[in-house]
């Protein structure tokens, strides 16, 4: 799976992406953010407040329960603040 | 509902025209009565700032401001809509977004540009970075809660 | 409340150029966060408009659109105002009537906006008489109850 | 007391503006409209729907209720339709 980070998610994690084997027992956004944050200090850090963590699926936002795809690319950014 | 127009939506680095892009939506046409255009600059609150830096999602950033002017499109009755976000540096005075939206009827044009912003803010996957005047730091915007509120009035 | 900025208020024959007009607003300032502009262009709803004749009670008209704008810098912080309106023959697709107010704030720009563009079309001192193709008439518009409707949203 | 006329109560009447001395007993709005459409059917055909006629005192929005001013100029008009 392609997970993509941005912002100070990016940041603290210290990689703008990468492809990652996930255990089979990884099903949904909140599952793989659980297994991300028990990957080193860095991810802690970045997901530590789990809440507020914005998700993407392919491109579009994705609840935390949402069911992650066979393939595909998963990112995970701040709240957003454009416009 | 099927959109009332092909919106235009650009996501760039560069400056843009609000009289190009306004052009584009009236030249020629009889059946315009309304255009309203919003222009949100970058702003320097306390004298301090020296620079935001844009970050983005490229592609998503496209798909997801495609999405929210369709929607606009299909919900007012419009003969024209332009959306453009810059990414990148962007100092203070100088342009960051820019949503042109026309129709016959004023309400319409009014309702569909006040959509689109509150939409552009909590939901196009874009993040503003400060930077200080002095080079004494950069800090991540924080996202306002009153963006999500303003959000929330469009629900029906 | 004190108006918050100096509205510009014009009546002219003279196009208006929107580009010029919010450069005017925006210009070596680092305050200004937003900018809304609406522009009201002569339409043609049924195929058969020559063109437009505005009438407009001279002295009068400039005195009321400067108190609707007097009003809207008092009810919203604004950096800037600038409403134009013309009067005289005005074809299909030609412009009518600017406003654009700028703002720190997108909401404020918004609604001011919105706002003065109610009162202009029920407190402005102007009337439209339309030119039908082929010189077979011309009549004058009559009002609309939804103008006054819509600018009974703003009482408080 | 100056008048003037606008739009389609200026082209019935007939006139842009004019200059009248009025009766001691016309002392509001309601009073001139009245007092004028006796002036001739140019003004009865003007003034036909009364109560749609707007009017200004001295260029402010004035009522139907209003008292004239002692001097200065009384505009009559249809409703608005600008912007």
């Amino acid at each position: 799976m392609k997970l993509v980070y941005f912002a100070w998610v990016r940041e603290r994690i210290g990689l703008p992406d990468e492809t990652v084997d996930l255990p089979a027992d990884v099903n949904t956004v909140a599952d793989l953010l659980n297994w991300l944050k028990g990957r080193g200090e860095n991810y802690g850090a970045a997901l530590e407040r789990q809440d507020i963590i914005r998700v993407a699926i392919n491109q579009e936002h994705a609840d935390h329960s949402a069911p992650l795809p066979a393939n595909g690319e998963i990112a995970l950014f701040p709240p957003m603040t454009g416009g | 509902m099927a959109p009332t127009c092909e919106p235009l939506v650009r996501v760039q680095a560069d400056d843009f025209d609000l009289a190009t892009e306004t052009r584009r939506l009236t030249a020629g046409r009889r059946d315009v009565g309304a255009v309203v255009s919003f222009t949100g600059l970058c702003r320097d609150e306390n004298g301090m700032l020296e620079a935001l830096e844009l970050e983005h999602y490229p592609g998503m950033a496209e798909a997801e401001i495609a999405r929210i002017s369709s929607e606009a499109a299909g919900r007012w009755p419009l003969t024209g809509l332009t959306v453009i976000h810059r990414f990148g540096k962007i100092v203070p005075g100088d342009n960051i977004v820019l949503v042109v939206a026309a129709s016959s009827h004023r309400r319409a044009a009014f309702e569909a540009a006040d959509f689109l912003m509150d939409f552009l803010k909590s939901r196009a996957p874009f993040w503003k970075k400060e930077h200080v005047r002095g080079g004494t730091g950069a800090g991540w915007v924080e996202a306002k809660d009153a963006d999500l509120d303003d959000m929330k009035r469009w629900e029906r």
